[in-house]
């Protein structure tokens, strides 16, 4: 993707006590920071199934920012805990999957660090601007252009597709 | 129940005033929105929050047959409950609806219009799809403990107990000293009517002791809070004072007992300026009247060999127990009021005030402890050297306005200098003056309490004190503490002889108030103190509910202030015990049993132990009384056999997509 | 009337579904009675030219084994989807990818360097690699296209049922062949297995903890397993609870933990990802380097967790191998 | 314990007492000195103030020699040297655009700045790194009956100051309290001496130098100890002029690093005793 107009695009999981909050008070303190991050609530951080993050990669985001309560703050105690063991796991899987680092960043917010949420964002449409596009779904379509002609149906896998066909229990 | 056929969605997207309309082409999202799939009703309103708003979402419902709802407004943390219930007065269940926040997370942070468009039009698409996946759910009722814990027995923790104990609650007070009272207890007299500071507290501090309806705990600290709003249990550590409270009728004879014959402990009511036995009672007025035994000084407690004259003393009474151990109590509270205060700035911060270096510069509580008929002195000001002064000084803004120590104002020391600057006046007549930066009076008979400084000869000089020092350039200064300020009204550099330096201490959260806010799963601003859910309109609620916020724990604030919000605070308790019960967002996980291979992943992932294993199905199952929605088993679930409600698997990857839709 | 035409097919495969089928024993007498194989060729002498020369739709129904990595595979399934009612991807690499897929981390030079040139075993002077055409003696020859990625059967073909395993069970495979035999047949897209994790029929269950947390992973070969005990209890990686049912727990049986060949159940769209979550959650340690520690008892993340299913997975293949063909198609 | 040691113009000048007692002081205590080759001036405060880029160049050139060379800090002893070199490396930190200027122009002379290298004061690494208990070990001759009022002057303490408090500095302190000398209650020690304005408006300066010397009296010093040249040189060297206006407040300004040597005993020729305008014989007899 050579799309001189191309700006990074970036899917947040912020947990909705301290990460969400403090994106919340960023907008009432009326800091500005780059509009390419996308902000999906979850109640914790410790919601966070790998599964999202990869899902938002496989959809076309650059990167994934995930935003929890600082180590000790968890509204449910250790949910943050969790989610942080989980994403050093995901990290190690990327790197082997060929996906830089810091596409994926997790940073603890708590709800009174406002000016952070900016600072964080800012940093992180930085950095993916400077590792340039991810682009999965493009990666797919180039490599699949190689059966195009022979084959009658391309299925890929997407998250999206799943839930309208959903195969019902055969016990065998 | 994703059958688009089915699924007629109504979208709204509100101006709010310019708020949104400003950054964000409300129409152009309104218009993508009508493209996309199941929408079948796409309006922008001004405000849709208010009636009209809510009414364009009932009348839509009514006549499209809606079946979903999606308004694009601010933070749903603000506004989420406002249009769940406009969802319900169409009849539709509430939970049939999805906010998208382009207001905090869009219009107010972003400047490029084109760019907050498109980011509105991805957030509306999440939404949009999401949506189609909601199910009815109903909001479960948990019942709320009538019991209230009061955390902090200072003037709002007092105000707040009494509150709530005449409108006939129990109410736990607790209290970390061994009385009650906190800061205003030190007080000699309050602004702006100057009148008695013990004459109006000491009744209130008795009325809490001899309340039915309320357990006052001294000397006792909060250790762990568990549950949730209407059903909290609360663990709380009662230190040993080894002194039967209720036995002990403060009578003071073991105190005259003691080994040491003369006192020799400084006395922290009385800021170290005198001295206590390591037998003691607080101070005269204190609440309990019992006396307490410091473990760190009593030859007793400390190696066992006394002649234990105190207990001699008591007697019969024998309220003195050497014994005595701390106990860990547990308590069932239905909501929490956290007045914890404050604490004042350490002036040694400072040095250029020689704070701790000359005897006579000294603090506005310090101050207040010299003139207070129950002070030390007896309420005759007098220099370290025993001399009454002739030039007192106030320094303004110690700890406070200030980049290299706090930025916010502590909204009080103005007044209270103010007070103490008259009081120093009509005790010794000496000449006052006051450094300042602006003087800030603005409460009711505040700025009428100014003039009455000025009219009193209290001199006022506005500049920002460089430094106090005793080294003097002329033969007038000789003795002197030299204060240097450059006067911004006059226009130059002045060095002003003085003998009493007073500093005006600002406020700040208490030393443990992160510990605090952590036991009670709060959250703090960034200076410390405890967040009020919101500034304006929920002022003295936390994130947490059933936990409440009342005084200097909250912000800076005076006595009426405090009161004001204790009450407020008493009310919303009382509110929510009255209401019988507390309507929870209906957010639980659910296992799909007939999925659930029983393989016990998410067992141990629950912090609410809410996930058992049916030993019988073979299968856990998670009890939905004790679940809080955390989700972090549903993120677990190694088959993707467990379910959470308003955060489905399928609902979170419709919003990845969304999100992802660029227009 | 005449019998149902039944064929079998194998693409990048093992052989090991060819022998699952021969592992029918004394049912296979049952079913070649009860049908016309009519393309088997790992079996039978059957060419390319007689399917061609079936009529479309023919065969009622034809099981596909393998992962499809070259273009030679691909023009089969196209025709043998052509040629039939329904087609069952036969095998975890048919319906994951299964073992082939694992190559996906890798780009094509790489492979082929490492296979023709790099492995220890290899003398390869001229450094000669195979290609799709080559003039030799005024003869052509030609090879199939090796392709970029490993790809499933159903990222190639429309596939009408899955039949999990490595290799699938017999009693998996006759009861789906008697579903056919009858019509009894589930909803078009179904995987012919239980669609609840392994847990569920391993006799192990019961020995697992409720309350579990990893101090450390275990590796099989590096370790003395307890014949009764859960894996996951002993610290040993075991693919059970974020893998389809259905396999009667042969491993766990054999003192083996599961290492995932049903691939998921129909809730998840990335098996490993589940895995790594419910696995990494657990972990006893907070700080930063205890928990890196500690996960690094698992050295291979993708091999673990994907054994059998990256090319199905989220991501399918290594970002870097989509690198290269962005830039070919550019 | 090795250092770059960058001496400044002062110390080969005018404040050559200060280089003179801190070479066998620091040698006693263990501490090695390597001049840095080819050193240059500083550029001071005033370049600073009116050429931002040169003036960081300028200090660049002397980190990055000294980087060069080895590892390990640099001690600056002069407070001007110390502050410039200090405001050199908080510059080059934060803004990129000088710090490329910057790199380009000691690119011409092959060198390149890395700011690995920490500019430190003498005091800093007297009681921190060699530490007040070896200070103590090393005494000989304690100082008693000297009564010392401490002086840091002004730039050691502002607008950086890492190591010591900003208003009440207590360093030094401590070191004469090590010597076993005692230490006036001193509330100028960061006072201005006057700086160059003794030079260019001496009605102004002197009087500030007056301050400092009039209080020294008033508290019953004896001496007055100092770290930086200029302080030193203005309190030492307007005796007579302060005397004609304000009366006379003749108490000497001798070096802490003098103090240290006469109090390890270090032959008193070697320590640069007898550069003062204004001898200081109490502290020759008490010794």
């Amino acid at each position: 993707m050579s799309d001189m107009n191309w700006q990074p695009r970036i899917v947040a999981f912020f947990c909705s006590w301290c990460t969400y909050t403090a994106a919340d008070l960023a907008g009432v303190s009326r800091f500005r920071y780059a509009p390419n991050v996308r902000i999906i609530r979850l109640m914790c951080s410790g919601r966070i199934d790998p599964q999202f993050v990869l899902c938002a990669l496989a959809d076309g985001a650059d990167g994934v920012l995930i935003g929890g309560c600082h180590p000790g703050d968890c509204h449910y105690a250790e949910g943050n805990f969790k989610t942080f063991r989980r994403y050093r796991m995901i990290l190690r899987l990327l790197a082997d999957m060929g996906v830089a680092g810091d596409r994926v960043r997790l940073e603890w917010i708590s709800a009174s660090e406002g000016e952070r949420v900016k600072t964080v964002i800012n940093e992180m449409v930085e950095r993916i601007r400077a590792l340039g596009p991810l682009d999965i779904p493009g990666r797919f379509a180039a490599c699949d252009s190689e059966i195009l002609e022979s084959a009658d149906a391309i299925r890929l896998p997407q998250c999206k597709e799943t839930h309208d066909v959903v195969p019902e229990v055969v016990h065998g | 129940m994703s059958n688009d056929e089915s699924i007629r969605t109504g979208f709204y997207v509100c101006h709010c005033g310019h708020n949104i309309s400003d950054v964000v082409d409300c129409t152009a999202v309104a218009r993508y929105a009508s493209t996309l799939a199941g929408v079948m009703v796409s309006r922008d309103y001004k405000y849709m929050c208010s009636s009209p708003g809510q009414e364009l979402i009932r009348q839509d419902i009514l006549e499209h047959k809606l079946n979903r709802v999606v308004v694009a407004s601010c933070s749903p943390l603000l506004h989420e409950h406002t249009f769940r219930n406009a969802v319900a007065a169409g009849g539709l269940n509430p939970f049939l609806f999805q906010m998208v926040n382009i207001r905090e997370h869009d219009a107010w942070v972003h400047a490029d219009r084109a760019a907050a468009t498109a980011k509105a039009q991805a957030l509306v698409s999440a939404a949009i799809r999401r949506v189609a996946l909601h199910k009815p759910l109903q909001a479960t009722r948990a019942p709320i403990h009538p019991d209230v814990l009061v955390v902090g027995g200072g003037i709002a923790g007092i105000h707040a107990a009494l509150t709530l104990a005449n409108a006939g609650k129990k109410v736990y007070l607790v209290e970390r000293q061994p009385s009650i009272g906190g800061h205003m207890a030190q007080f000699d007299k309050t602004f702006p009517t100057l009148d008695c500071a013990a004459c109006i507290l000491t009744p209130k501090m008795s009325a809490v002791r001899s309340h039915k309806n309320i357990v006052l705990w001294t000397y006792s600290e909060v250790a762990k809070v568990d549950g949730y709003v209407g059903n909290y249990t609360v663990t709380v550590r009662r230190k040993a004072r080894y002194v039967d409270e209720n036995l002990c009728v403060g009578c003071q004879e073991c105190i005259d007992a003691c080994v040491f014959k003369v006192p020799k402990f400084p006395d922290p009511f009385n800021l170290g300026m005198s001295m206590q036995k390591p037998i003691y009672i607080p101070f005269p007025q204190a609440v309990p009247q019992a006396a307490v035994i410091d473990p760190d000084r009593c030859i007793q407690l400390k190696t066992g060999k006394c002649k234990k004259t105190c207990v001699e003393a008591c007697a019969d009474r024998k309220a003195i127990n050497l014994n005595q151990k701390e106990q860990l109590l547990e308590i069932k509270v239905g909501s929490i009021i956290t007045a914890t205060g404050f604490k004042l700035f350490d002036a040694k911060r400072l040095p250029e005030y020689g704070y701790g270096r000359y005897p006579d510069v000294m603090t506005t509580i310090e101050l207040e402890r010299l003139v207070s008929s129950s002070g030390p002195t007896g309420g005759e000001l007098r220099l370290r050297s025993g001399k009454p002064p002739t030039a007192v000084g106030f320094i303004l803004c110690v700890g406070s306005r200030d980049m290299r120590t706090n930025r916010w104002c502590s909204r009080t020391c103005c007044m209270h200098s103010m007070k103490l600057a008259q009081i120093v006046r009509e005790r010794t007549g000496a000449q006052v003056t006051v450094f300042y930066i602006d003087i800030r009076a603005p409460g009711k008979g505040y700025e009428e309490f100014y003039d009455r400084s000025l009219q009193q000869g209290v001199q006022f000089v506005r500049g920002r004190v460089a430094e106090v020092s005793d080294c003097a350039l002329s033969p007038d200064e000789a003795g002197k503490l030299v204060i240097r300020v450059e006067d911004t009204l006059a226009g130059f550099v002045r060095r002003v002889p003085l003998d009493l330096v007073v500093l005006a201490v600002g406020m700040e959260p208490q030393a443990d108030a992160q510990e605090m806010r952590r036991i009670l799963n709060m959250s703090c601003s960034a200076e410390g103190w405890f967040l009020e859910k919101h500034p304006k309109m929920a002022p003295v609620s936390t994130f947490t509910d059933g936990v409440f916020i009342a005084g200097c724990c909250q912000g800076p604030k005076d006595i009426p202030d405090s009161i004001a919000q204790a009450g407020a605070a008493a009310a919303e308790a009382l509110a929510l015990i009255d209401a019988g019960g507390i309507d929870q967002e209906p957010n639980t996980a659910y296992i799909r049993g007939e999925e659930c291979s029983g393989c016990k992943s998410c067992i141990s992932l629950c912090p609410y132990a809410a996930i058992s294993f049916d030993a019988e199905k073979q299968k856990a199952v998670i009890n939905p009384a004790l679940c809080k929605g955390c989700g972090t088993c549903v993120a677990s679930c190694p088959s993707g056999s467990i379910g959470q409600n308003l955060f489905e698997d399928q609902e979170v990857f419709e919003e990845i997509n969304g999100v992802l839709d660029y227009v | 009337m005449d019998k149902p035409k039944i064929g079998f097919y194998w693409c990048a495969s093992c052989g090991g579904c060819e022998e699952a089928i021969v592992d029918l024993a004394e049912d296979i007498l049952r079913i070649t009675a009860a049908v016309d194989l009519v393309f088997w060729p790992v079996a039978l002498d059957f060419k390319k030219e007689d399917v061609l020369a079936m009529p479309n739709g023919s065969m009622a129904a034809v099981f596909i084994n393998g992962a499809v990595r070259t273009s030679e595979q691909e023009e089969m399934a196209s025709l043998l989807r052509a040629k039939s009612q329904f087609v069952i991807a036969f095998g975890a690499c048919a319906q994951l990818g299964g073992i082939p897929g694992l190559a996906n981390q890798f780009s094509r030079d790489s492979i082929l360097n490492y296979v023709y040139d790099g492995a220890p075993t290899v003398v390869n002077e001229k450094h000669v690699r195979p290609s799709v055409r080559c003039e030799d003696n005024n003869r052509t020859l030609t090879l199939p296209e090796f392709r970029s990625v490993v790809r499933t059967l159903e990222q190639i073909v429309h596939v009408d049922y899955f039949l999990p395993g490595c290799p699938p069970t017999p009693r998996l495979i006759t009861s789906a062949i008697d579903a056919l035999l009858t019509g009894k047949l589930p909803p078009p897209g179904s995987v012919l297995a239980p669609d609840v994790a392994l847990c569920d029929q391993c006799p192990r269950k019961k020995s697992k903890p409720e309350q579990i947390r990893f101090a450390a992973f275990k590796r099989p070969h590096l370790t003395s397993m307890d014949s009764d005990l859960c894996f996951l209890a002993q610290g040993v990686v075991c693919m059970g609870p974020a893998t389809r049912g259905g396999c009667e727990a042969l491993c766990p049986a054999a003192n083996m933990p599961c290492t995932g060949c049903f691939g998921p159940t129909s809730r998840v769209h990335d098996q490993g990802a589940k895995m790594l979550s419910s696995l990494s959650a657990a972990v006893d340690a907070k700080e930063s380097d205890q928990v890196d520690a500690v996960l690094a008892g698992i050295p291979d993340p993708v091999g673990t967790f994907y054994r059998y299913a990256l090319p199905a997975s989220l991501l399918r293949f290594s970002a870097n191998i989509g690198s290269a063909a962005v830039k070919e198609t550019l | 314990m090795r250092y770059h040691y960058f001496p400044g113009c002062s110390l080969k000048g005018l404040g050559r007492a200060y280089d003179e007692s801190l070479r066998p002081v620091m040698e006693r205590l263990g501490v090695e000195l390597a001049e840095i080759d080819d050193w240059n001036c500083c550029g001071a405060t005033a370049y600073m103030s009116t050429d931002h880029c040169n003036a960081c160049a300028l200090g660049a050139r002397n980190i990055a020699i000294a980087e060069s060379s080895g590892p390990g800090d640099i001690v600056a002893p002069c407070n001007a040297c110390y502050l410039a070199l200090n405001k050199t490396r908080n510059c080059l930190a934060g803004d990129s655009a000088t710090r490329a200027a910057v790199q380009k122009a000691l690119a011409v002379a092959k060198l390149t700045y890395t700011g690995t290298a920490a500019v430190r004061h003498p005091l800093e690494v007297l009681v921190y790194d060699v530490g007040i208990n070896v200070i103590k070990r090393n005494v000989v001759r304690p100082l008693k009956d000297l009564k010392i009022a401490p002086y840091y002057g002004c730039q050691l303490v502002r607008p950086h100051c890492s190591f010591d408090d900003q208003w009440n500095p207590t360093a030094m302190d401590r070191i004469l309290t090590a010597l076993g000398a005692r230490v006036v209650d001193f509330p100028l020690k960061t006072r201005c001496c006057g700086g160059s304005l003794t030079g260019t408006a001496p009605e102004a300066g002197l009087r500030l130098t007056h301050i400092i010397l009039g209080e020294a009296q008033r508290r019953g010093a004896d001496l007055i100890a100092t770290i930086c040249p200029l302080c030193q040189f203005n309190l030492d060297s307007y005796h007579d002029q302060i005397a004609r206006r304000w009366g006379p407040a003749r108490i000497p300004a001798v070096y802490i690093t003098q103090l240290m040597g006469m109090a390890f005993g270090l032959p008193t020729e070697q320590l640069g005793l007898k550069r003062n305008f204004l001898p200081a014989d109490k502290l020759l007899a008490a010794t």
